[in-house]
């Protein structure tokens, strides 16, 4: 249980991340001291006191009002500075300095979508600049969801109809976890993402190249990967929740309801974005009909990269 | 309380407390119409507040009753007050710090429409939408 | 208590409340408050049974990433109904109807409840909520969790209509059960029964009716809400009909957080009585220990925001509710300070039930601590909805709530059913649970704190070692909680038979009637003298004793009244 | 409390029990005073129920107090103040039925059900005229809400902004399950009067009247709130 970060807290990589630290481990330490006072007592007495002769009737003791007293006192004390420290910390966590640079953050069923100040748009990869405090508003499309680094120590909902928003400065370049922590229905534990933390040219070199042209098929595997699409379609044949896309191409697809199509240009368009439309069969209608806000470049992207899976 | 010493409220209490609250009645309607200002919501609630004490108190005997029957009532209504008074805590202060907006985003959006129908060419007014506070 | 009294309830008797009739309708309908316990610790023990073998599913399907037993589906639906049934139809019932029904009325010297027609629908309704419940799987999915969050709830299949009609028809019999047990404290005292000579776990159950009284229409209110909103789209809590899904959220805690006190209440109430009896020495600040009980209650329905620090609630609220929050922490520790000092210079007797009240007060603590810490506002913010979160009201709700009961249920066996249970097996059950708890819930602290978000069917590779853990410990634990079932069971064919007081305990359902009772509780009203655990003035109990341990059985003659 | 029941206890063996008494009560006394303090519990758990929606009118109207005022001239305030007037004389006559009973006056208890009955069913009966009215014109709970036409002399389509549809959806949640209530109460009276009739009651023994008049009282307070909350503010 050092105090480096390895059994409790992961490494903190925030510039607010260290001040939670501080007091977690206050809290933690406090805590374990007076557990430790009590069970060292409890299994004192248990022992010291045992009952040895079964007709033996111990006399009423005085309580001691000096314990009582203290065990009342200090722990209002201790715990009117955990209450200070913790209000202080959490007002700093919740309010952004005004020169913050904003991504606006989509939570949908079952991915994060950021847009840039650009206009740029990306799925479940954020990147940002270090040494830079970044402001994400954030909303939600469908259901409750919420926005959690682990590595940053930040967190709060993303709500339908309303905007929150948290902010962190990252301290150290690399890729860190974003995961979605309210229940929001089949892939809740499928809604990840990554912070990827970048010096302040190679932010500005990948913005720059997120809005250059890539070859359809290119951008195709990249929205496929960004959107998790791979969380139930494989490229590789194998079944997972929904059929595979290997071979999907000009292939003749049967429905639930008995109707067939053959998988051209506007089947992929319409399954992708009305999932419900066709079921095919033996699958489950599981599909999210959050596909929405893909631009037509996309799908079109989506439509060169699947024609590549032979 | 004597043997079956149910308190036996007189009749000439209850057509009083029954004339006592049609006449309440008779005045919330009267001043709600009127022009009472600030006044016009608490002073509603109050004149109901007090009907419901006379209802509590002659009709239903509680002046009269165990005292721990009172103490029941009086924790009861706490609660709700306390339900009401934390929530509103929450509800009428949303957004004091910068990390939740005040109004939904449905609101914005309408009282933008709204702007834009006033002024139809001043097509860039955006009111305090959050990408540009 | 006069020492013919006491003579005289010491043997087991022929006729007894368990055999005065036999008829199946004789139960089904009967008015005893000590049948109806004992039907309700029937069906507690199978939500608490079904609801553990849903867990057992969810532990193992978190065994390895990725798909290991189920999909996601179905695992979101085992971890919903697993809390469901744990919540409204295990943990919520379990100590109140059960032990409450049988042992409060006893405690108090009354013959009965004081509205035991009351009692057996509080009954029918639990049951019926159950089964409207469950037959939720039959219509459709249900998952979102036992918080049924809006909008979430309002967008799955109707069964959620089932579920949310059926946690309503379970308050309803939560709601009575509660108002019962009030007016019976108040008016169905014995004579010379003052309240600061009541027993602490009549104490406890009080206050945690009072809390059921209060809370519970709220949760009624609340589902009545979700309902209607589903069938109505009233827009009162889903955004997309200008609803607020906060507002929610609020309705929901309002109930539930003080409902963790109508599941921690009643344990603490059993642990004083079994410090008090298992120390034979008496309960330290009585008065506190009392008040502490109707203060936590209070106080309790002053903090359910603190499920919400990153809900989006306003600051000012947060603040409240964290400051709180901590308040609970202070009439708790000294309710803890007592039980420790209880001990000192007591006449420690380590039964099984005893144990089960030691291990209690290591898992409560830290369940207890935990909770100190996820109230701290900026440390909540990183903590929230992970299983960290999870560890903390398993280590207050299983290690607080369920050893407890393990503990109660054990000390009043002999009563309820006449017969003593294998005194080692049930020390190496308690071991079992006590290891396997542990092992089970302790890894998911550290999960949690590193980040491992709740609720998720799949995780990242790194937290395969802690969930490994987790996994076996929870086999442990169901193999002392098999054990515990099947000693028990078999106590009731082959077990020796207990005499009145086996435990020398100075409460009324030990000192005034045999075990088990009669059907009428006591053959004259007792008359109370003493306190409840003035130990010292009852040296009748002990002193004749031939010594030996164990030797309390010894105490009373076993032969019939001359 | 606990000498009462010592003195009850002793009294116990030298009086006959009355037909009422439950053996596991020592005395009428204590079986009235449990029955009542259990029917107040009961309210203050109808109390907590309303609670509720009074939370979630609260907030609304706290957020958009408007849209609220506005709303609120389309409920017709005379049909409201006649419904309280009607709950208030029905409260009283329960209270005067209670009264009589006491006076061992059978006859006058069932003459103050039949009123009370009678008061209950207007209520009822101008309830059913209100809400059609609306549903006539459109003003339904919640998704339903579309409101055309012109209603009390209003323009409806002025009514059809954000916000008035949850006015609405909270007035007939509101009202819906006090009107609920009052069927219930209906139920109770009904019931009450048979036993009336019956002779069952008698000023040694009118538990149930006394109780179910507890519950009638409650439901009035109730109405109390809503009258001003809903038509007047
Ligand atoms: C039996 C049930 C039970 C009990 C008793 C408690 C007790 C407490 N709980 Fe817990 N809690 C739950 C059941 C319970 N909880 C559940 C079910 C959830 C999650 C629900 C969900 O989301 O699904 C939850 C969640 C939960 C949260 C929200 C976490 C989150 O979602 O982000 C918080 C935050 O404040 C909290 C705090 C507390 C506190 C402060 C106590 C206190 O009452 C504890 C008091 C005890 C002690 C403090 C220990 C003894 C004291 C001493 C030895 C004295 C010294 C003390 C000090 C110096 C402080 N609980
Ligand atoms: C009383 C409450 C209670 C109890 C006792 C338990 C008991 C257990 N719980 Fe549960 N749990 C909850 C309430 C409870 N839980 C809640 C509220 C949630 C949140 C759900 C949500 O997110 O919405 C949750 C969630 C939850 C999760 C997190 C799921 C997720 O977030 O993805 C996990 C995972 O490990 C888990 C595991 C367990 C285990 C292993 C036990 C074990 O302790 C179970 C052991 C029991 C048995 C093995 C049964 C044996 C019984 C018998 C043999 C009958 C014997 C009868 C007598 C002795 C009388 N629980
Ligand atoms: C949560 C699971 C899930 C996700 C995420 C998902 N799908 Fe699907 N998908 C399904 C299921 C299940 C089906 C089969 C049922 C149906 O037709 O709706 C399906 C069907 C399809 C089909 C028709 C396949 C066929 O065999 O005819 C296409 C094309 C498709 N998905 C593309 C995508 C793309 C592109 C993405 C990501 C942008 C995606 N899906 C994300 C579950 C998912
Ligand atoms: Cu999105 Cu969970
Ligand atoms: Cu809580």
């Amino acid at each position: 249980m050092g105090e480096n970060g390895n059994v409790w807290m992961p490494d903190a990589m925030s510039t607010v991340a260290s001040e939670v630290d501080s007091l977690f481990y206050f809290v933690l330490w406090t805590s374990t001291i007076i557990f430790a006072l009590v069970i060292l007592a409890k299994v004192y007495f248990a022992v010291r006191f045992r009952r040895r002769d079964p007709a033996e009737v111990p006399q009423p003791i005085h309580e001691s009002k000096l314990l009582e007293t203290a065990w009342i006192v200090i722990p209002t004390i201790l715990v009117l500075i955990v209450f200070t420290w913790g209000f202080k910390v959490f007002v700093k966590l919740n309010s952004p300095p005004p020169d913050a640079y904003q991504i606006t953050v989509r939570g949908k069923q079952w991915f994060w979508e950021f847009q840039y100040p650009n206009g740029t748009v990306v799925a479940n990869e954020m990147h940002v600049p270090i040494g830079q405090p970044v402001k994400l508003l954030m909303s939600s499309e469908d259901v409750l969801h919420s926005f959690f680094i682990p590595d940053f120590r930040v967190k709060h909902d993303v709500l339908p109809n309303r905007y929150t928003s948290l902010w962190f400065e990252a301290t150290a370049p690399g890729e860190y976890q974003i995961y979605c922590t309210e229940y929001c229905g089949t892939s809740h534990s499928g809604m990840l993402g990554k912070v990827i933390v970048q010096t302040e040219e190679e932010f500005a070199a990948w913005l720059n190249e997120q809005s250059q042209d890539l070859p359809p098929a290119e951008l195709g595997a990249n929205v496929f990967r960004q959107y998790n699409c791979g969380v139930c379609h494989s490229v590789d044949g194998t079944r997972i929740v929904g059929p595979t896309m290997k071979g999907l191409w000009g292939a003749e697809r049967q429905f639930e309801d008995g109707g067939t199509a053959v998988a051209d240009e506007n089947y992929i368009r319409e399954s992708v974005l009305n999932p419900g439309a066709h079921i095919v069969a033996t699958y489950p209608n599981a599909m999210p009909a959050t596909f929405g806000s893909l631009s037509a470049k996309q799908l079109d992207g989506l439509i060169a990269f699947i024609q590549t899976l032979e | 309380m004597s043997a079956h010493g149910h308190h036996i409220t007189p009749a000439r209490t209850l057509v009083m407390v029954f004339a006592g609250l049609v006449f309440l009645t008779i005045l919330t309607v009267v001043t709600s119409r009127m022009e009472t200002g600030p006044l016009h919501v608490p002073l509603a609630i109050a004149i109901a507040s007090f009907k419901a004490i006379l209802v509590v108190l002659f009709f239903m005997a509680l002046k009269y009753d165990n005292k721990v029957n009172a103490l029941i009532l009086s924790v009861g209504t706490l609660f709700v007050i306390v339900f009401l008074g934390i929530t509103l805590l929450d509800t009428m202060y949303r957004g004091d710090l910068p990390n939740t907006q005040k109004g939904t985003i449905m609101d914005q959006q309408r009282a933008e429409e709204a702007l834009k129908a006033e002024d139809p060419g001043a097509e860039a007014v955006r009111i305090n939408r959050p990408e540009n506070p | 208590m006069s020492g013919t009294t006491l003579a005289h309830s010491a043997h087991q008797p022929e006729v007894n409340y368990l055999n005065h009739t036999k008829t199946l309708k004789s139960w089904l309908f009967t008015l005893d408050h000590k049948r109806i316990g004992l039907m309700y610790l029937g069906a507690v023990a199978l939500a608490f049974l079904a609801g553990g073998i849903l867990a057992l599913l969810v532990r193992i399907e978190l065994l390895a990433p990725g798909q290991t037993i189920m999909g996601p589906d179905a695992y979101n639906q085992s971890f919903t109904l697993h809390a469901v049934l744990m919540i409204f139809a295990f943990i919520i019932p379990a100590v109140p109807a059960v032990m409450g029904n049988f042992v409060l009325p006893i405690q108090l010297g009354a013959k009965d409840v004081a509205f035991p027609r009351l009692n057996l629908a509080s009954f029918y309704i639990y049951l019926l909520g159950g089964v409207i419940v469950l037959s939720a799987l039959f219509v459709g999915r249900i998952d979102g969790g036992w918080t049924f969050y809006a909008p979430y709830s309002e967008r799955v299949g109707d069964s959620i209509l089932f579920v949310t009609l059926g946690v309503f028809v379970m308050g309803f019999s939560s709601i009575l059960t509660g108002l019962n047990f009030i007016v019976t404290v108040h008016k169905m005292r014995a004579p010379g029964l003052t309240w600061t000579r009541l027993p602490l776990f009549v104490w406890s159950i009080y206050s945690t009716s009072i809390v059921q009284v209060l809370a519970t229409p709220v949760i009624g209110i609340t589902m009545v809400l979700l309902f209607l909103e589903r069938a109505l789209k009233i827009g009162i809590f889903d955004p997309a009909l200008g609803g607020d899904p906060v507002l929610f959220q609020h309705f929901f805690w309002f109930y539930s957080h003080p409902a963790v006190y109508i599941m921690i209440l009643p344990a603490f109430g059993i642990v004083s009585d079994l410090m008090g009896t298992f120390s034979r020495h008496q309960v330290s600040g009585y008065k506190f220990v009392a008040l502490s009980s109707v203060a936590i209650a209070f106080l309790g329905f002053m903090v359910w925001g603190h499920h919400m620090f990153v809900s989006g609630q306003s600051a000012t609220s947060s603040i409240v509710f964290s400051l709180i929050t901590y308040l609970i922490g202070i009439p708790t520790g000294v309710k803890v300070l007592n039980w420790v000092t209880t001990m000192y210079r007591g006449s420690i007797w380590l039964q099984t039930p005893m144990l089960y009240a030691l291990a209690f007060l290591f898992t409560f603590s830290i369940g207890g601590f935990t909770g100190i810490m996820l109230g701290v506002l900026a440390i909540d913010v990183h903590l929230h909805d992970t299983y960290f979160v999870v560890a903390h009201f398993h280590y207050v709700m299983m290690g607080g709530n369920v050893i407890a009961a393990l503990g109660g249920l054990h000390y009043w066996w002999p009563k309820m059913t006449g017969r003593m249970f294998n005194e080692t097996a049930g020390r190496v059950a308690a071991a079992l649970v006590f290891i396997g708890f542990n092992l089970t819930f302790f890894p998911q602290f550290i999960m949690g704190s590193q980040g491992m978000p709740r609720r998720y069917y799949d995780y990242l590779p790194e937290f395969q070692g802690m969930h490994q853990l987790s996994t076996y410990g929870s086999w442990v634990l169901a193999a002392g909680l098999f054990l515990i079932l099947g000693y028990l069971l078999w106590s009731l064919v082959k077990g020796e038979r207990a005499t009145a007081n086996p435990w020398g305990a100075l409460t009324l359902e030990w000192t005034h009637a045999s075990s088990p009772p009669d059907m009428h509780n006591f053959h004259d009203t007792p008359v109370v003298t003493r306190g409840p655990y003035d130990y010292h003035l009852a040296p009748e109990l002990f002193v004749t004793s031939p010594g030996g341990d164990g030797a309390a059985e010894q105490v009373h003659p076993t032969e019939t009244k001359a | 409390m606990a000498q009462t029941t010592v003195a009850a206890l002793e009294s116990q063996d030298h009086h006959a029990h009355p037909a009422h008494l439950q053996h596991h009560f020592v005395s009428s006394e204590q079986q009235f005073d449990a029955a009542k303090m259990g029917m107040w519990l009961f309210l203050i758990t109808e109390i907590l129920l309303f609670s509720g929606m009074f939370v979630a009118y609260t907030v609304y109207r706290v957020w958009h107090p408007e849209v609220f005022e506005l709303s609120a001239e389309l409920l017709d305030w005379k049909l409201g103040g006649l419904n309280t007037l009607v709950l208030l004389l029905s409260s009283f006559t329960v209270a005067y039925g209670i009264n009589r009973i006491q006076h061992n006056d059978r006859k006058g208890l069932i003459i103050n059900l039949v009123i009370t009955l009678l008061c209950a069913a207007t209520f009822m009966v101008v309830k059913y005229f209100e809400y059609t009215g609306k549903f006539a014109v459109g003003i339904f709970p919640g998704g339903g809400f579309a409101p055309t036409g012109v209603y009390h002399g209003h323009e409806l389509s002025h009514f059809d902004v954000p916000y008035a549809s949850q006015f609405f959806s909270i007035y007939y949640v509101m009202t819906g399950i006090h009107g609920v209530h009052v069927l219930v109460g209906m139920g109770i009276f009904v019931w009450l009067l048979v036993k009336a009739i019956r002779g069952r009651f008698s000023s040694e023994y009118y538990t149930p009247v006394e109780l179910s008049g507890l519950y009638w009282h409650l439901v009035d307070i109730i109405w109390i709130f809503l009258f001003p909350l809903l038509y007047l503010i």
